[in-house]
Order: structure tokens, then C-alpha cells, then sequence
């Protein structure tokens, strides 16, 4: 990540008050202890989120902190740790299910599907699931197959979850407190790559991020990039490199995928006339194919150039590939190009 | 009484005969067993008069519990209504009926109308009671056991002395979900009672075609929990099996499974009418429905010397179909529910993609209007 | 449906030789029995598929002709089912795994996701899993939340399987041959309220149908209506009603979803300028994104409107509501007129 | 000699001490025990190494078998190589490398180089080995359960007399699939053999907190079939237990679980260096280093009479390493799999939006050289 872009993301212009700078994972930690101290009704657990702290750390020193009966590991059993956080908080509880990696959300599909994502719906509004499911999803980390997925679309298109991933810290811990104090349930993917490598500051005092709205992260009047979640660093810095050419960018980090910030997004295009958008998902039948659908149908007599997507690829995640397969900056802004001189 | 788990055969009260095989509990006066009668009468009765209303085309589906209902009814006696909570599946009407939900509301479901809890957005018989306790019902198989054990963790978790009770057929025990949910209740020693209405056929699947394990309950076992096996058509057996062992759960001794062994004497469903030509043996069907549980609850009656007459019979049948009657009547004078309400519930707010699609609808009915 | 729709999905131009009017549901039995007969290493399973000839009977009376070895019930666990599917294939035979709805993927969801579709990359294309999952899907038939789902945009985002899902007899036993014979897992989508309602020719002779190209069900110069599975019925019907207005819609049914055959569809589009998209999935991040997508990337300059679609809502399938829900005739005309009227 | 299942302790043949409890069967020749001890120590020695590898940086994962050795080799010559069908888990290269697949293999799929059958798209430890039956390894916990079972059923349908061996960890036993698989393995009565190789932990999670069932191989009950249990530590036990339950499956007597208790002394995998610190006492680290399944069987190569010298081992040491530096050269020389290679497999024939994005990249990759 360039200097410049690692700036813009440090420093959200929602920010204000006093700061601290953190990176992500720690931005998660804060969140989860803040959350565990102000309601009881929140628990947490997953596997090896106890004493270990889990595989990445979210949660290290949370069970000497609150205790075992808040923090805790479980079985080996992702249908188990989703379908007990359903049936908690259905009993008025706000559980936090950690899956370990998002690759194996696969166990535990049917929970999210039959349940927790039907719950509200198929009670008549009696009862109702506000649970939150957090995973470390993406790329770049060399995990091969089972380490780098990036399955957010499956849940986009799954009606009755909300879907949320940050890319900063400031976004992480004040989504995920939204997330805890909603009514729904909300699936909170955290970019991996970034849990160390996005640092930003953090308000000291206790503050919120609304599900369901975009952050502006560079304006400019030329085109619109539009991402999320790992991408954000790389697209910032096509962002700067075609600054350097004289060409500005807009760019949008949608953050909340369910809902997602259509507002935002047809108001920067109508500006801008051109849209291109970044992801790291699979290309085909992936979330973005929602947001270039959305934009042609508003805004076709503005649009100056077909919106492009820059993705992954359509294949289990590789693992040597692993820098081929991700976005890159100079990838992200050759799209740009296409769209600038079309 | 302590209950043995493991036994070799089912637990069983009272012969098919109708005597006690060990001396009745005290609280089985003729006055106690009249109630139980007549909790399954009612729901055999329910059970007829809706098949009725599903050849008429008043409803599009319909799953019996037609020879189960000692299971349904002892089960049901045995917890504290209102108190505790249920995770159950399609075919527990019986267990509603007898908890005390208004007939109304389960007749609403059926029929998709204005009264019912959850808005004519269910098929029939995935029932919701929020006043019972009773979480609305997922067709998915066994999908319910690992939320029961969450509901459980949070009954220990906030402190309460409530149970959870968590029911499945035998089909349902061949799911992962089940795996995975009974074994977590057993490491958190959850306040969890599952329980198995082994009726013996899963649609068309027999039980031996289902797992190559004598009983369902020595699944238990796998688990580090007590199982127990009951004689499902007893209800005596049932409720005094029931009983103790949704108390040595709520004691904090931690899960149990219990195997009442019954069968299902109808169709699957009205989807499945042919059972006996495709996949079982008349023969076998009679020789359940010789074992009749609410034959053996009369036998018992007269055995005691209070026999169930015919004039008691008839008023107790014509009750409850004045009751099913008034309940369907009640619920289609109220109507189909708006077209609007399919875009309500999603989310706890409606996010704007819903407003929209709503609005295009809206607009759709006018132009129809 | 009409008449005129009924005609134009019975015969396809693509039928030749002797034929026989059969329904859809009898032709995938057709196709099973005819495989079953010409390959050894086929065998049929999954609940009730056996003697009771599965809930739909698409297996009836299979299990009487080829024994209990070849076609058999399987213990009530769809994970059970495709991973036993999955080692089988890897093992050199031909199975066919039935899931007695597609709402109840879920708990198999892992087995496709981690087992299935990444068999063949994962070994470096030394171990195949050449499996046929058939499973009746879609609504229409008063099934509510669980007997009603339309997942295919799942399957279709999911990298290494091939998702298909014909909308007539001819179709559906050409397709399934082809995916019994072809080397790849393939996900069978089967309209269930088409098992009856569509009737058409097929041939007496052995034949196939290619997995990855559409079917062009009526020509026309002023829009193309593209289409799949359970809705066609109701796509023709808007053909035909703006036929009556002078308006010639083009119709193409994709049959194939993964790979679909944007040859087709580009081609068609490029000559008339309009696409409208009709399914019954629900509409956000749906696989019809995808097709839109691709049609103004690479047809920007030639459409005269936007791209517009016509799906299911975003929700967990309603049971009264079933009628409003779906994708009318009336919906996709209404749809078209905005097209034209652009 | 009939083993016995569901013995209360886990079955042994050699003490601690090198001792054999009872008369051990006629081929344990102290020849037949070296090349037993040769095959564990030549996986103890290869974990060592390519730790090495790993702390250089010339591989992203590792995950070790150190203390596992007796199992893993005492599974694989049970046995029939090249014959029997594998459904393994990361864990085990040890069986991989005692059933003849060569460490260049077992390297390149390491290291990710040209010479790796998977060709350099699964990360560390997710081997392949076709010409073994090894079946690709997912990382998916416990899905490979179901799959194995498929593999049997294929088997027998086949009329072969193959039989499928299914491994996995203690923790995998928690998963929905595991025991979906299983169970269809039973009612299928197919010709597999699943193995619990129960090391106690699961990365952090410990056996105690899995399940609430003493023992994992008393889980096959809940499947009818038998469950055995083996001192995962004492390779004779494992190699009796494991070669008269392989035959018993492949004499068509149905499936079967056998847990082989050993211990887990290294860390997870390099993501998890501080097992001691975090979540385990170095006390009882120490305690299952000192029921090394190495020593036990160097003790009983001494007591009968046929120590294992210290040159033997220096040679034998050596050995490993040439051979594994050999390896690790060879690999290496072969160089990374080029990029496209990304691009195929995905389907038998690529299809056209996969030839689209190659070509993109193709372009990509011009412009950048
Ligand atoms: C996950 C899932 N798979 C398949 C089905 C279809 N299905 C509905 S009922 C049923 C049989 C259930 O049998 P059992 O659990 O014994 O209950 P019973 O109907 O006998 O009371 C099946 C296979 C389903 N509802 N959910
Ligand atoms: C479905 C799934 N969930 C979680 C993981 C992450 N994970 C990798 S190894 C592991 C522990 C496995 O323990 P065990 O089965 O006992 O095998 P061991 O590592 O001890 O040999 C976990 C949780 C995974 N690989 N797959
Ligand atoms: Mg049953
Ligand atoms: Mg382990």
C-alpha cells in the first residue's frame, strides 16, 4: 500500500474528537470487549476463540477478561456455533459466532439459510435472530483454496442477512457495534489481509457506524471506483496512480454489502459518467454484477463508458497464483483507462 | 421414580391390554387419564376433520400425526407450558393443541389467513406460537437441533430454570445438523431435552434404511448423555418418562435424548397417499394400528372402572369439531392476508431494494385495480 | 400458459425424426432409464428415490427395471448423498444424487463448495468427480419458504461445477444425457411446475444437448427477452402479447447457466438493442446480473435502453403470496414496454 | 487373532518400558520391527527437516505428525498400497511416505514447485498422490467423510476387494458431516475403514471439550458397527488392530471406526507456535514425549535383543536428509508452475469466460515483461 493511500484510509473525514491509531484486528478486539462490557446479553465464541484467542488473535485476552462463560471456545462444528447463536439469540441473547475462516462457512450454509435468515420472516416478526457471524475472508496471504475465499456474494443474494465488510479500523469497530446492536442478523467478514496492515485512527470515545452506508474515500469528478473490504488499499492506489496522469477519481468503499449504499453510489456516477468496480470475488454472478446492473438501469443516458468490473477469477482460489489472482493497482487502473478512453 | 436409560426395550406402562404392568403413580386418577384421553381425542379428531378440509381445497397440504399422539400428548404434560421452549418439527400440532394454543391460530397456518401469528407465509403446519414459547418451525430437517442447544445455552446463560425441548422423527436423525447440535448440548451441558417420535418411516424411508443402529436412542451414547426408549403409544410411560427426564434437565444434570417408539399410521402426506402400494405392507399398518394408543388409554379406563362410553365419546367428538369448525370458519372470515405484508419482516427495518420492489408491485395493483 | 407459448416451447427447431409428446418429468425419467440402460457405472439415489420412485416420481418404476443396486433410497442427509456421489465419481462411476428439493442443498452446500468443484483443480486434474446432481427447484406450486427456492445463482458463482436447467421435455432429456456423459459435477435444476405443464416432442432416437447454449424459442428484431427454466412459460406469453402489438420479441432460453452462452445472447441483443431478463430468483446479486453485465460491457454502444430484469423479490419465498411473487406474463410485458418505450 | 471392539482401555502389545504384554505375532521379526522403526523415524526425521525449510522461508505451512508416527505407519502397512483407496487428512504425509510415495512429490506439493502433481494450486499439505489412491486432500474438516463412503459404495458395486481407509482428527468427529458419512457407510455396509487419529487437540480445543463422550471409537455405536480403540503409540497394537479390521471390511462385514489415541507434541502448524503458552501445560507435553512411539519401539528392538545403534541412527539420519535435500533440490530446480496453469483444470474443457480472463492475463503479463 502507497504512503498517500494508506493515508486516505487512515484518516476517515467521519472521524472526530480524540484519537488512537490502531490497526483492524485490534480495531475488532475493542469492539467485541466495549460490546462485552456495555450489555451482557452479548457471548462470544467460536473455535479456539477461548484462551487462544483464535487463529488471528480477535479475541486474545477476551476470555481472561469477561470469563469463560462469555467468551468460549466450542466443537469443531461451524452448523453448531451459527445454529446456537440462532437459538440464543432468539432467547434474547446477542451472540457473536466466530467461523474460523470464511472458506467454512459451508457447514454451517443451512443455519444461515433456513434459519437465521428466515427467522423474522417466517414468525411473522415474533421472533427474530439478531445474531453476528465475524470471519476473516480474502486473499493475499498465500492460504491457497481454503484460506482466500471470498464468498460475501452467496450472502448478498441471501434474503434476511445483512452483510457488512470494512476495510479500516475506524469502519471495523464501529460496524461491528452496529452490528451488535441491530436487530438482524449480520454477517461481518474481515478482510485478512488487512487485519495488520490497515492501521487508522479510532475516536477514543464509544461512537457507531451505520450499516447501509458508503464512505467517500477520495472525491474527484472523472470516474468512480467503487470497492470494498481487502481491495480498498490497491484501488486507492490506482486512484493516485492515475492522479499522477491527471485523471481524478472518485472512490467509494461501499463497507455494507446488505444493504449496500445504492444512494451513494448512482449520485457519484451521475457526476462522474464513468464506473469501475473492484472486487476480489469470484467475476462471475459476484455482488458487483449487482451494483453494474443498478447503475446501467439509473443512470444509461449519463453513462459516458459501459461500467467495467475488475475481480477475481473464476476458479478455486490458487495458491502460488496467489498475486495473479487478487487486483492490483496497475490492474485496477488499466480498467480505468478502458473506461476513461472509451 | 428413577428411569433407567439404555434399557433393551422400551419402557412401557401399560399393556396393550390396558393393564398396568407396575402400579400406576398417584397422580393417574380416572380423572388425570380422562384429561389425557381426551388431549389425544381432540387431536386425532383435529387430525380428521382437517383432512376434510384439505380434500374440500381449503388447504394445500396436510401432515397427520395419526398414531402418535401419546407421544405428542405425554411429551407435551410433561413440561411446563409457558414456560419452557420448543424447537419442534411439521408434525406437532398434537404437542400445540395440548400446550393450549388456541386452536384458531394453529387452523389460521393451515389456511394461510388473516389470523394466523405468521401471516400466511408458511406452508401449512410450520406453526409459530410466541405465547407458548414455541419458535416458528423450518421445514428443514434436523435444522432446528443446533439452535434448540443455542436456546438451551441461554436458559443456563440468564440463569432460568426453564428447559429447552427440542423433537425430530427418526428421518431427521441422519442429518449432520443433528450430529453437530446434539454434540455441543452435550459439551455445554445444556438444558436440552431431544426427543425422537420414532414413527419408523421417514416418507418412504424405513427406519432400518435410516441407520444400521438397533435404536435410535443408543445414539446417545456418541454423545456422553443418558438415551431413553419409550414405549411412544403409551402415554403413561410417555409422561412419566418425559417427566423425569425433563427434570433431570432442568436440574443442571445436563442433555438427554429420549426414543418414543410409535408409528405413523397415515400417509406422510397428502403428497404421499399411497403409501401401502409403494413402500409398506398393509399388514404392518394394521398390526400398528392394533396397538392404537388411544385404544389403550380406553382400555386402561375400563380396566380402572371408568370407562370411556359412547355418549361421552360422541359429545367429546362433537366438541372439538364445533371447535375445528368455529376455528376454520373464524379464520377465513378473516381473510387472505394483504399482498403488502410479503415485504414486511425481512429485515427489522425495510432496507430501500424492499421499498422499491414494493412500491413496483403497489403500482402493479392499482394498474390491476 | 397459451397455446401459441405452449407450441413454440413443445417443438424445437432443433427436434428431427420420428417423436413422441411426453412431459418434462417423464423425460428426465427417460433420460435416467436410457443411461441407466446404455452405462454400467450409472446408479440413481437419494431419498425415496426407490421404490416409491422419489416425491415427484421422476425415478418410478427404476428401481423394479435396474434392481435396488442402481437405484436406491439413501439415509435423510444431502451431504451424505453428494459426498457419496463425489467419492463414487472419483472412483470411476456415474452417480445421480437427488435432492428432493433445492431448497434442501444447504446442508450438501460444503460438499459442492469444498469437495465437488474443486476436485478436479485441487489434484492438478488427476482426480474427477463427474457427478449429476438433479433437484426439482423453483415455485409456482404453493411450497412456501422451503419448496419454492430458486438457488441457482448460488452454484453458478461457485467456480469448477455447471449449473443447467432446461424448460422442456426435449431439453430436459437432452441435457441430462449430456451432463451423464460429460466429465464435470453438473448441477440439474428441474422447474418443478413445469413436470407436467410442459409438454413436448423428443425424439425416439438417442440424442443430446449440448451443456452451454441457449435455445432461440422465437425470432424478432425489436427486444430480446432472455429467459430460464420455470418463468419461459410466462416469457413466451409476453412475446405473444406484444406480438398482438406489433412489437417482435426475440427469445432466447439459456437452458445452460454455467456455461451460458453469451455468444448467443450478444448476438441477439447486438441486433435488436433491448434485453429484458426474466427469472424468478430473488433480484439482488442474482445470476441475471451477471448476463446484464456482460451485455453492456460489451454492447455499451449498441443498446438503445438499459438492460432490465424481471426477477423474484428479495425474501425468503411467500406461501399465499405465491401468484404476486413470481414473474408474470403481465410483469414481463410491462417490463418490455419500458424497454421500448426507453 | 480376533481383536476385540469396544474395549474400555485402548488396545496395546508393547508396555512402555518395550515390553511385550502378550506374544507377539510371528512377523514381528526384529527385521520386520526395523523397517517399522526405519519408516517412523524416516517421517520424524522429514518433519524435522523441512521445519527447516519453513524457517527459511522456502514454504508457507507446515503442519508435523511428531509423536503421531506409530499410528500413521502402523495404518499404512495395514493395508494394501497401490490397491486400497485413501481419503486422508493434512496430516498425514507420514502414511503417504510409508505407503512408497516419493518425498519429491510429498515436497513440490510443499513447496509449490513444477514437479507437484497438484500443480502449485493447493497450499502446503493438501497432498494428492494418484498413483496411490490417494485422493486430493480439502482442508474442509471432516468433508472428506462422506466422499470415502462414496469410494466403498463405488467398491463394492464394483465387485472389487478394495476397501477405503477414511482418517481424520478428533476435532473432525464435531462436524455434521462426519457422522452423515458414517452413518451412510453403515446402512450401506461399504467397505470402509475411518480412522480417528486422536492426538487430543484440536489447534486449541482439547479432546474434553469436542465431545462429551469418553472415548471417540464408542461413537460407532450410534452406527451399529464396531469401534476399536488402540494405543495410537505402540506401532505392533496399531498395525494387529488396523490389519484385522481392513480385512474385516474387506470381507464385507461393513464398516468400521477405529480411534488410535496418541498425542499431538508439536504445535498445530506454524500459525500456532505457542501451544504452551496459551493453552496447554508443559507438563503434559512432557509427559507424552516420554511415551515417545519411537523409544518404545527402539526399547523393544533392545529387549529382543536387536538394539538400534547410535551409528545405525546417525546412518539412517543421513540417509532422510540426502534424501530429502535431494528433494528439496530437485523441487526447487523445477522451478513455480507457470502462471496459467491457473486458468485449466477448473472444468474438463474451458470454457469461454475462462479463456476470456486468460487472455486477459496473458495481456497483462506481456505488457509487464
Ligand atoms: C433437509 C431436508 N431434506 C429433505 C426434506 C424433505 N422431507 C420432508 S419430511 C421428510 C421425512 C422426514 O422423516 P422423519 O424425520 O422421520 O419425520 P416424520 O415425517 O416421519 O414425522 C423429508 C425427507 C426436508 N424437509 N428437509
Ligand atoms: C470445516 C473447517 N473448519 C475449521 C477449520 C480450521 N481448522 C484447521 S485444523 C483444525 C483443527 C483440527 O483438529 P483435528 O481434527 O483434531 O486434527 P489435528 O489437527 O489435531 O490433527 C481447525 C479447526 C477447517 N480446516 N475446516
Ligand atoms: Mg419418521
Ligand atoms: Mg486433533
Amino acid at each position: 500500500m502507497s504512503l498517500i493511500a494508506e493515508e486516505q484510509m487512515a484518516r476517515s473525514p467521519e472521524v472526530s474528537g480524540e484519537t488512537r491509531t490502531i490497526n483492524l484486528i485490534t480495531a475488532v478486539t475493542e469492539a467485541l470487549d466495549e460490546e462485552l462490557t456495555r450489555d451482557e446479553r452479548v457471548v462470544v465464541f467460536g473455535e479456539d476463540v477461548g484462551p487462544r484467542g483464535g487463529v488471528f488473535m480477535a479475541t486474545a485476552g477476551l476470555t481472561a477478561k469477561h470469563g469463560e462463560h462469555r467468551v468460549f471456545n466450542t466443537p469443531l462444528s461451524e452448523a453448531a456455533i451459527v445454529g446456537a447463536a440462532v437459538g440464543m439469540a432468539v432467547r434474547g441473547m446477542r451472540p457473536v459466532a466466530e467461523i474460523q475462516f470464511a472458506d467454512y462457512m459451508g457447514p454451517a450454509f443451512d443455519q444461515i439459510l433456513s434459519q437465521a435468515a428466515k427467522m423474522r420472516y417466517r414468525s411473522g416478526g415474533n421472533d427474530t435472530a439478531p445474531l453476528v457471524i465475524r470471519t476473516p475472508s480474502g486473499g493475499g496471504v498465500k492460504g491457497g483454496h481454503h484460506h482466500s475465499q471470498s464468498p460475501e456474494s452467496y450472502y448478498v443474494h441471501m434474503a434476511g442477512v445483512q452483510v457488512v465488510m470494512p476495510s479500516t479500523p475506524y469502519d471495523a469497530k464501529g460496524l461491528l457495534k452496529s452490528a451488535l446492536r441491530g436487530e438482524d442478523p449480520v454477517i461481518f467478514f474481515e478482510p485478512k489481509r488487512l487485519y495488520r496492515a490497515a492501521k487508522g485512527e479510532v475516536p477514543v470515545q464509544d461512537y457507531t457506524v451505520p450499516i447501509g452506508k458508503a464512505a467517500l474515500r477520495r472525491e474527484g469528478s472523472d470516474l468512480t471506483l467503487i470497492g470494498y473490504g481487502g481491495v480498498m488499499p490497491d484501488v486507492l492506489d490506482a486512484a493516485q496512480a492515475l492522479a499522477a496522469e491527471g485523471v481524478q477519481a472518485e472512490v467509494l468503499d461501499l463497507r455494507s454489502l446488505m444493504p449496500w449504499d445504492k444512494e451513494a453510489v448512482l449520485s457519484s456516477v451521475a457526476k462522474t459518467g464513468r464506473a469501475v468496480l473492484v472486487s476480489e470475488a469470484p467475476r462471475t454472478a459476484n455482488f458487483m454484477g449487482e451494483v453494474a446492473y443498478s447503475i446501467q438501469e439509473a443512470l444509461f443516458d449519463s453513462l459516458l463508458a459501459p461500467v467495467l468490473q475488475v475481480a477475481g477469477f473464476d476458479m478455486p482460489y490458487p495458491y502460488v497464483q496467489d498475486k495473479i489472482y487478487l487486483p492490483s493497482g496497475n490492474r485496477i487502473a488499466a480498467a480505468c483507462v478502458r473506461a476513461l478512453n472509451y | 421414580m428413577k428411569i433407567q436409560p439404555f434399557t433393551a426395550e422400551p419402557i412401557r406402562w401399560v399393556s396393550e391390554q390396558g393393564e398396568p404392568l407396575q402400579p400406576l403413580p398417584e397422580r393417574y386418577t380416572p380423572d388425570f387419564l380422562r384429561g389425557l384421553y381426551r388431549d389425544m381425542f381432540r387431536a386425532r379428531e383435529f387430525d380428521r376433520k382437517l383432512i376434510t378440509l384439505l380434500r374440500q381445497g381449503r388447504t394445500s397440504f396436510y401432515a397427520q400425526a395419526h398414531g402418535m399422539e401419546a407421544t405428542q400428548v405425554g411429551l407435551a404434560r410433561a413440561c411446563r407450558a409457558g414456560h419452557d421452549w420448543w424447537w419442534l418439527y411439521y408434525r406437532d400440532h398434537p404437542i400445540m393443541l395440548t400446550l393450549g394454543v388456541p386452536m384458531l391460530q394453529l387452523i389460521s397456518q393451515i389456511m394461510g389467513t388473516s389470523t394466523d401469528v405468521c401471516k400466511g407465509r408458511q406452508m401449512p403446519h410450520h406453526f409459530s406460537a410466541p405465547s407458548h414459547n414455541v419458535v416458528s418451525i423450518s421445514s428443514s430437517i434436523a435444522s432446528q437441533v443446533p439452535p434448540a442447544t443455542g436456546t438451551a445455552m441461554a436458559q443456563k446463560y440468564l440463569g432460568t430454570d426453564e428447559i429447552t425441548i427440542c423433537t425430530f422423527g427418526d428421518g431427521a436423525t441422519s442429518e449432520g445438523d443433528w450430529h453437530a447440535g446434539i454434540n455441543m448440548a452435550a459439551v455445554k451441558r445444556a438444558p436440552v431435552m431431544f426427543v425422537c417420535e420414532n414413527n419408523q418411516w421417514a416418507i418412504s424411508t424405513g427406519v432400518a434404511d435410516q441407520t444400521a443402529s438397533e435404536t435410535i436412542h443408543i445414539k446417545a451414547r456418541a454423545y456422553g448423555m443418558p438415551g431413553y426408549y419409550v414405549d411412544g403409544n403409551d402415554v403413561v410411560a410417555v409422561l412419566e418418562v418425559m417427566s423425569a427426564v425433563a427434570e433431570r434437565v432442568r436440574s443442571g444434570e445436563g442433555p438427554a435424548i429420549v426414543e418414543a417408539l410409535t408409528y405413523r399410521v397415515g400417509s406422510h402426506s397428502n403428497a404421499d397417499a399411497d403409501a401401502e402400494k409403494h413402500y409398506r405392507t398393509r399388514e404392518e399398518v394394521e398390526e400398528w394400528t392394533s396397538r392404537d394408543p388411544l385404544d389403550r388409554i380406553e382400555k386402561l379406563l375400563a380396566h380402572l372402572g371408568s370407562p370411556v362410553t359412547a355418549e361421552e365419546k360422541e359429545a367429546l367428538a362433537q366438541e372439538v369439531n364445533a371447535e375445528v369448525s368455529a376455528a376454520i370458519e373464524e379464520a377465513a372470515a378473516s381473510g387472505t392476508p394483504s399482498w403488502d405484508v410479503m415485504f414486511h419482516d425481512i429485515y427489522a427495518e425495510q432496507p430501500p431494494h424492499l421499498a422499491e420492489q414494493e412500491a413496483y408491485v403497489r403500482a402493479e395493483q392499482e394498474v390491476g385495480a
